[in-house]
């Protein structure tokens, strides 16, 4: 137990430093990366589901994992869009 | 330790990759590749170790979710993005919450295992229906103004308690059917939090209940327990708190009212401005504009001559050229109050007369500049000389800005300049305003471009 | 329409109103140019020039053979000119009543332009900034040639040279110039005008504003001042007239007698050696002595009287001169004549159709 | 001992070699001070300022009566001055034989500022730095007076007016000022020397070095150059002197002629209107035609020979040279008289003892 | 989850908040302090939880520690501290090998567990003796130049040879012989290491030590299954290794050189540079010495000219005036290579008059002036002008910048000035060089200025 | 296990990130600091000595709890002596 809020207070340290300089114009570009990343929730979702012996589980289950889905494609694919603009250019 | 448990932590590793990744313009496009080659690590560990049943079921419902999801995210028009993103948040969150609903019934656990899960099921439906709602504002099918319901704050500060009491209810019953009630009283509370946010804060909201969203995924770790769950939600939690706070300062708007609009007794009254709406931007707006133009026009004006920045102006102008960024200063025969009032301060500041541009040399190409830095100048770039027939000073000679991609507005607030007129180039969509004296401005702004 | 562009013949007038530049602009809009052989001479344009550019080069003076003549100086051989004829010039109508009233009597119609309204959509045609401008430049050259001293500071192994103090006097286009002038050259500058936006245009030009504890006004122009209130002026900026090295006025009530703000008394209290430039020298003077076009030795200062300091830059003040004439001329010429509703142009006509037009000259003759 | 500073008696000659300021400094070492009633009046510096300095006023020339004689240009009344008596001028040797020869005949210990060798130690007594300081700025203003056309770039209402282009040949002191000057005027400046260190020194002042397929020199001072090499050199600029609204010539070999390096064609291809001066024309002209102090046309450009420039600005070229001179004086009283070991006044000792101690002028005499 | 492991989570917290205000000038002495108070709490907590038996005679070695380190500490010169930093960090060396010496004797565990104690041993012991070594060359007990061995190569590849497969033995083993014969190689190890490093390289090793003890200090953590020493050591072994990377990238010596001296075939060389040594620092401590000072002098010189850095000069100062600091300029007579060559320069940079100061102006109060910053000037600050009678300058006045505060001379090279003679200010302990173009330099600093 | 390692990763990227920007100037106090905090050893040296049974371990842990001392009280000294030129000037 210890050991995982260790790693609780760790990850809010490295979510903080990671972040902490970013510049305005990509506010938007790493909400969205970020909303992608939560959707690793999908992991948790398909474990679930894994183990699920049918009825409300399944069911509830597998609309998490469409869900999640959802979430982790279009997070990902919006994200890159709106990065195109820093594609490439000199330096 | 097992090999899944270290495509687990390799997973983490590519997302913490990732943010640091997406926070410099350099890396973005990199980082989210990164976290996307995560992603598909885990799903497949977590497919490939930890499905016993349903596999095919599970198969399916992820190739639907990536039939939604891609097609989506590829129509969406650039200036609706921000309402993806909210949707793709809610999904997420509503996930989150069935998951956690989910383990809870399946297993039996300890007080720990149901807080999480009460923590998860409240935030992720908070998040889910705050999301839905911000949608529904940005896609403007419900108005984008506040929303200020009677008696809202007492219903807000209402559901809040009820939540409370509920989730004490769940920990100390483990009752399930409690637990779908503590789920609806988190729908109710996302639509309150966000209904009193009014247009411009929207933004901050969604960007706030992402962080819910990682902190419910964060929370559905500890029940299921499974660390990855645990880093990737903590980290979206962290830094999409700082996130926000960020954004709220960027904007100027104070976190708390945006925070709290549903609780407050007396709801902010929702700014009456004029109509038409200026964008305002910040010096890091515009030092990344400029830092991936490859052409630049400085038009000074009197403004320039006022605040004594023809230093500053050509400083910034230096660190641009370095970058290979093409920068001419366009000269209007009368910016200034003088005649060569521009000429005489560029050349204290030993501006090469070569850069020195007139309106003929300017206008027939500057649909091709890619910014335009109006630096203390106003009616010598007015539309209106050259539109308005009925305009004071109709019929005198413009730089045409507004036909270059973009605009950079520095003055230090919207008076008009010497001619008394308004200008229709400061409400232009194409146009950031820098409100500050333009010394300050530029000061910042080459500080700020050094950064890029 | 025919433009006739005649050589200048008051004394030391070296401008002319068309260069070979304008000749083209004007041809071009339909146009047809007559120069007087010579015109250019002194600002280094010659009548082979003004063929190249495609003017006829005639021997007389162009009055009654164009319809429009165009000059720097109020026009000679008035007449000559035939009713409807239509003149440009600087006309300074308050100094010349009997030049209006020849114009008036023949039925001419005469643009001045100094009595040009100061609208934006004016500004091309602008000559007073644009001579203005010229002025202002050659106030502060004047200056330097006749100070004894070095305008910027050195630090050098013979010692340390300080920096000339400059005073300008009215912050109009030329006080404007010849703040920019003397502060380029190196010397620390102070201005003061009544105008309160001075204030700020003076500063934008790194100088320093000199804060009396006068009233100021608004407005573009200056109105009359009281002669209390200019009598408190000169006591006010007395010491700062002694602790300057270079004192340039050019205040000016349009239509009215400069003002006097600097005194015999003031000009003995500055160093030897000191130098002052009136700009205003021609209309009455800022400086108590000045005389136009000469030096004065008061004690130990030198007092210069500027006159028609832009004919000493021909080369340029005619190029923005004529280029002003030309956007008048392309004005009028139009519609085939004057449109006197315009504004611009009804605000610059001082006689048309026998009549005199600009009320504060009608009220002088 | 006693110093002299007389009233300088060389046409247009309106420095003085001692102001009230360096009159205090000469006393407070224990010298005592003669100045001649009128020396410093084109300086405005007037006996009484002297006298409050604590400088004795007299009638006569000081020559004979103080041991030591400083002054601008070369001594009158040699024959006045005893054996052992000091003298401080700028001599120019080559120019005064004769003086040169009366001053070795009378026995008296004679200096030249212009021979001073450029070491660190003797740079607060270099005249020839401090007076082409002068030369080069007043360069600029006479130029720039001359010239009918603006230096600076102005983009106005009435058409642009473009920066005017300044030529400098020769970069060392007083051509580095021009450029300097010109430059805060707002010209665009090009600028060439024959030696090497001269590209970084042009360049360190913002303008541009034009670079001449030719040979450069080391060293501090030009040598002389040949005639192939001069006529290769003119060559080479003639088309940058056409292309210039303003050429100012600096070049000079210590010693020698000054070389040529524009000839009378390469004026005429210029411009209308240009402007040359010729800061060389006192030692022979870098440019064919001029003569010191006189402005001579030569097609449609106007060509000014330097005289003495330096004495147009009398206040501060009398400031900087009496602070030199100064400076050297107390240097030759230190102990009571010149210590010609002394690397600095050896090498500018002209005459001593009966003797003419500088070799090259020994030669010539 | 007991008291105890959150008081050590808390430790944990403390000592990254400690790092995090170590980083930046303005909270480093609160940082230092959050650490220390972590450090207690975690003693404390260690003491009064995990001690069973001894006690009295664990806080009599505390007390004695103590009572050696404070004095120490305290009575070190500020510059000796580098060599008191190293022997600090290899008792900590030495005291991480030694406890895992001790579980190593008093407890069995898996593989895992004898890995953790292989390597803290080996690492504590090459901190150990490195850190004595490099000890004994700062405070020259020993010589400062590399020391290098006959066949040094081949010995250091040896010994390293000989860990491994000592490592490996234990691994196999168990056994306590091998252990300590394991932890004699590591200090043979250790030596060999240090000993090829020459005199300005020494504070990198101690940094690389320093992060190695945080290394073998994380391992026991694994040994002793305690999580703040995982942390805590971890954090340190990072954060020292960054730090290093960072150190040795601001001296400009590869880093490769340092750590791979023992086992290069042909070490380099020492330099045979003049006895005289300088010091040449970075932009970003330059910065800080400004933005601490309280008045500082340009002294500007040809070299200004030479890069037209004139407004680049004029920037900085304006942004340190805006900080309340006092700024003027000294203007010699002789700076430039023309009477006035300054004033012409500044004058277009807009400099007030009333900045520019002379000789007497200067001279007299030049003690107090915190910084002087020599800007592309060299003739005019020489000081053998002034006590060098046989220098051909000698006689000429100079600012008496040696007698300033500290002085930052900005030039691009040692080469001297229009005299061409040598400028023993060069070489003055108060000087910091900043090599480069001046205008470079002054922009670089500009930026560095802001962040301060 | 695998979470006493995610924790060992994230402490390192917390460890990077927190002192990737120090300026020059801070590298000796800041290397000091770190050093001082690595004197956590004390803790470790604490416990097994608290658990030793006398002999060769007490007498190690003794020894090491004397050592790691001198590294934690000498270490936060000097860094603080170093720190002193930041003391509370302006701003
Ligand atoms: N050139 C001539 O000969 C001459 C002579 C007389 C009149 N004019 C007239 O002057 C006008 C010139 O046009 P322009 O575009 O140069 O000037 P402008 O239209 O007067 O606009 C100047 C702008 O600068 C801004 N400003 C003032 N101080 C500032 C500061 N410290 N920092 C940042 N911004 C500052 C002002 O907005 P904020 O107050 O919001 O900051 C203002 O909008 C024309 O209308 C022209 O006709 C020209
Ligand atoms: N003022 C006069 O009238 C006059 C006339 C003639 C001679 N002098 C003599 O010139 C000297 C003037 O002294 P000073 O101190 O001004 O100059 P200095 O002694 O010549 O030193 C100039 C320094 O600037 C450095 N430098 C050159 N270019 C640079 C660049 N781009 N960026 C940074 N640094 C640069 C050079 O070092 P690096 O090469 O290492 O960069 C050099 O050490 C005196 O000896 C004086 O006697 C003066
Ligand atoms: N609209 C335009 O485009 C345009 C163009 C050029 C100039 N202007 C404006 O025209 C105005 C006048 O310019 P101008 O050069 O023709 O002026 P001017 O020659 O009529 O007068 C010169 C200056 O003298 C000042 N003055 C008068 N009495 C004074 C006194 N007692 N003490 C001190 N100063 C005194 C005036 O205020 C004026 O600034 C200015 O405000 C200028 O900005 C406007
Ligand atoms: N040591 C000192 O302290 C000190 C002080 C002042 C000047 N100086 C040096 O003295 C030197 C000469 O200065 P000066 O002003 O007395 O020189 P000067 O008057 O003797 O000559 C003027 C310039 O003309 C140049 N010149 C000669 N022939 C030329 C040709 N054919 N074409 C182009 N240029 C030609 C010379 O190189 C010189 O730069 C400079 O190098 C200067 O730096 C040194």
């Amino acid at each position: 137990m210890i050991d995982l809020l260790t790693i609780f207070v760790l990850a809010v340290f490295v979510g903080f430093e990671v972040v902490s300089k970013v510049s305005t114009i990509l506010h938007t570009p790493l909400m969205s990366g970020a909303n992608a990343i939560h959707g690793v929730i999908l992991v948790g979702a398909i474990l679930i589901t894994g183990h699920a012996e049918g009825g409300v589980e399944l069911v509830l289950g597998l609309l998490a994992v469409f869900l999640a889905t959802v979430n982790v494609v279009g997070g990902f694919v919006v994200t890159d869009r709106m990065l195109e603009m820093f594609k490439g250019h000199k330096r | 330790m097992n090999w899944a448990s270290l495509a687990y932590l390799v997973a983490a590793l590519c997302f913490i990759l990732a943010l640091k990744g997406l926070s410099t313009p350099r890396y973005a496009r990199v980082g989210n590749l990164v976290g996307a080659g995560g992603m598909v690590l885990a799903v497949v560990t977590a497919y490939a170790h930890g499905v016993v049943h349903n596999g095919l079921l599970i198969l399916v419902m992820v190739v639907l979710g990536t039939v939604v999801g891609i097609p989506a995210a590829k129509a969406v028009k650039m200036t609706a993005v921000p309402q993806m993103v909210a949707l793709f948040n809610g999904v997420g969150g509503a996930a989150a919450a069935l998951v956690a609903l989910t383990e809870f019934l399946a297993a039996d656990g300890d007080l720990l295992f149901d807080l999480a899960t009460v923590l998860t099921v409240l935030i992720g439906a908070v998040s889910f229906s705050g999301s839905v709602v911000t949608f529904l504002k940005l896609q403007e099918i419900m108005t984008t103004r506040p929303v200020l319901l009677p008696a809202g704050q007492s219903l807000g500060i209402g559901v809040a308690v009820a939540s409370v009491v509920l989730s004490a209810a769940v920990l100390t019953t483990s009752s399930t059917a409690l637990l779908v009630l503590l789920a609806l009283a988190g729908l109710a509370l996302g639509v309150l939090f966000v209904l009193p946010v009014g247009g411009a804060d929207v933004p901050i909201a969604i960007s706030l209940l992402n962080a819910f969203t990682g902190l419910a995924v964060a929370a559905s770790g500890y029940v299921l327990g499974n660390t990855l769950l645990i880093v990737a939600g903590t980290l979206v939690g962290a830094s999409g708190t700082i996130l926000t706070r960020l954004m709220a300062q960027a904007m100027g708007r104070p976190l708390t009212n945006i925070l709290f609009g549903a609780f407050s007794p007396r709801p902010e009254v929702a700014h009456t401005e004029e109509q038409r709406t200026v964008r305002s931007g910040t010096v890091e707006d515009v030092a990344i504009l400029l830092g991936y133009a490859h052409s630049v026009l400085v038009v000074p004006g009197y403004g320039l001559a006022v605040a004594q920045a023809q230093h500053a102006a050509r400083e910034l102008a230096l660190l641009l050229e370095a970058r290979g960024i093409d920068v001419s200063y366009g000269i209007h025969p009368v910016a200034g109050r003088m005649p060569g009032h521009m000429n005489v301060l560029l050349a204290e500041a030993d501006v090469p007369y070569d850069r020195l541009k007139e309106l003929d040399d300017v206008n027939p190409g500057i649909g091709s500049v890619d910014v335009v830095l109006v630096v203390g100048a106003n009616d010598v770039v007015n539309p209106g000389a050259r539109d308005d027939p009925s305009s004071p000073i109709h019929g005198m000679p413009i730089f045409d800005v507004d036909r270059a991609k973009a605009v950079v507005f520095m003055k230090r607030s919207m008076r008009p300049g010497f001619a008394g007129v308004d200008n229709s180039l400061l409400y232009n969509p194409k146009t950031t305003l820098l409100f500050g004296d333009a010394k300050d401005s530029l000061t910042k702004l080459l500080a700020a471009v050094k950064q890029v | 329409m025919r433009v006739g562009i005649p050589a200048e013949s008051r004394p030391a007038e070296r401008r002319v109103a068309g260069t070979p530049e304008t000749v083209s602009t004007l041809l071009g809009a339909g146009l047809a140019v007559d120069v007087q052989s010579g015109a250019g001479v002194s600002a280094h344009a010659s009548d082979d020039d003004y063929r190249a550019a495609g003017a006829t080069v005639v021997d007389e003076h162009p009055a009654g053979t164009a319809g429009i003549v165009a000059s720097v100086q109020p026009t000679d051989h008035v007449d000559r000119l035939r009713a409807g004829d239509v003149t440009v010039s600087f006309l300074s109508p308050a100094f010349e009543l009997d030049h209006v009233r020849a114009l008036r009597d023949r039925g001419v119609t005469a643009f001045s332009l100094d009595l040009l309204p100061r609208v934006t959509r004016a500004q091309t045609l602008d000559a007073l900034s644009s001579q203005a401008l010229v002025a202002g430049y050659r106030a502060v050259l004047v200056a330097a040639e006749r100070l004894p001293r070095f305008l910027p500071m050195f630090t050098t192994a013979a010692g340390t040279v300080p920096p000339a103090k400059v005073l300008v006097l009215g912050a109009g286009v030329a006080g404007l110039q010849a703040i920019a002038t003397a502060r380029r050259l190196g010397a620390v500058v102070e201005a003061y005008d009544v105008r309160a936006a001075a204030r700020e245009e003076v500063r934008s030009l790194g100088a320093k504003f000199l804060e009396l504890d006068l009233e100021t006004q608004d407005g573009v122009y200056a109105a009359q001042q009281s002669e209390a209130a200019l009598e408190r002026q000169r006591e006010l900026i007395a010491e700062r007239v002694a602790a300057s090295d270079v004192v340039i006025t050019t205040a000016a009530v349009p239509g009215r007698k400069a003002p006097t703000l600097v005194t015999t008394d003031m000009l003995k209290a500055m160093a030897p050696g000191s130098v002052v430039v009136d700009l205003a020298a021609e209309t009455g003077g800022n400086v108590v002595g000045s005389r136009p076009g000469e030096d004065v030795r008061v004690g130990d200062v030198l007092l210069y009287g500027a006159r028609n300091l832009p004919s000493s830059l021909p080369v340029h003040a005619s190029k923005l001169y004529a280029k002003n004439v030309a956007n008048l001329v392309l004005m009028i010429a139009r519609e085939g004549g004057p449109d006197l509703a315009d504004e611009v142009l009804a605000g610059c006509c001082l006689t048309h159709a026998g009549e005199v037009r600009h009320a504060p000259t009608r009220e002088l003759l």
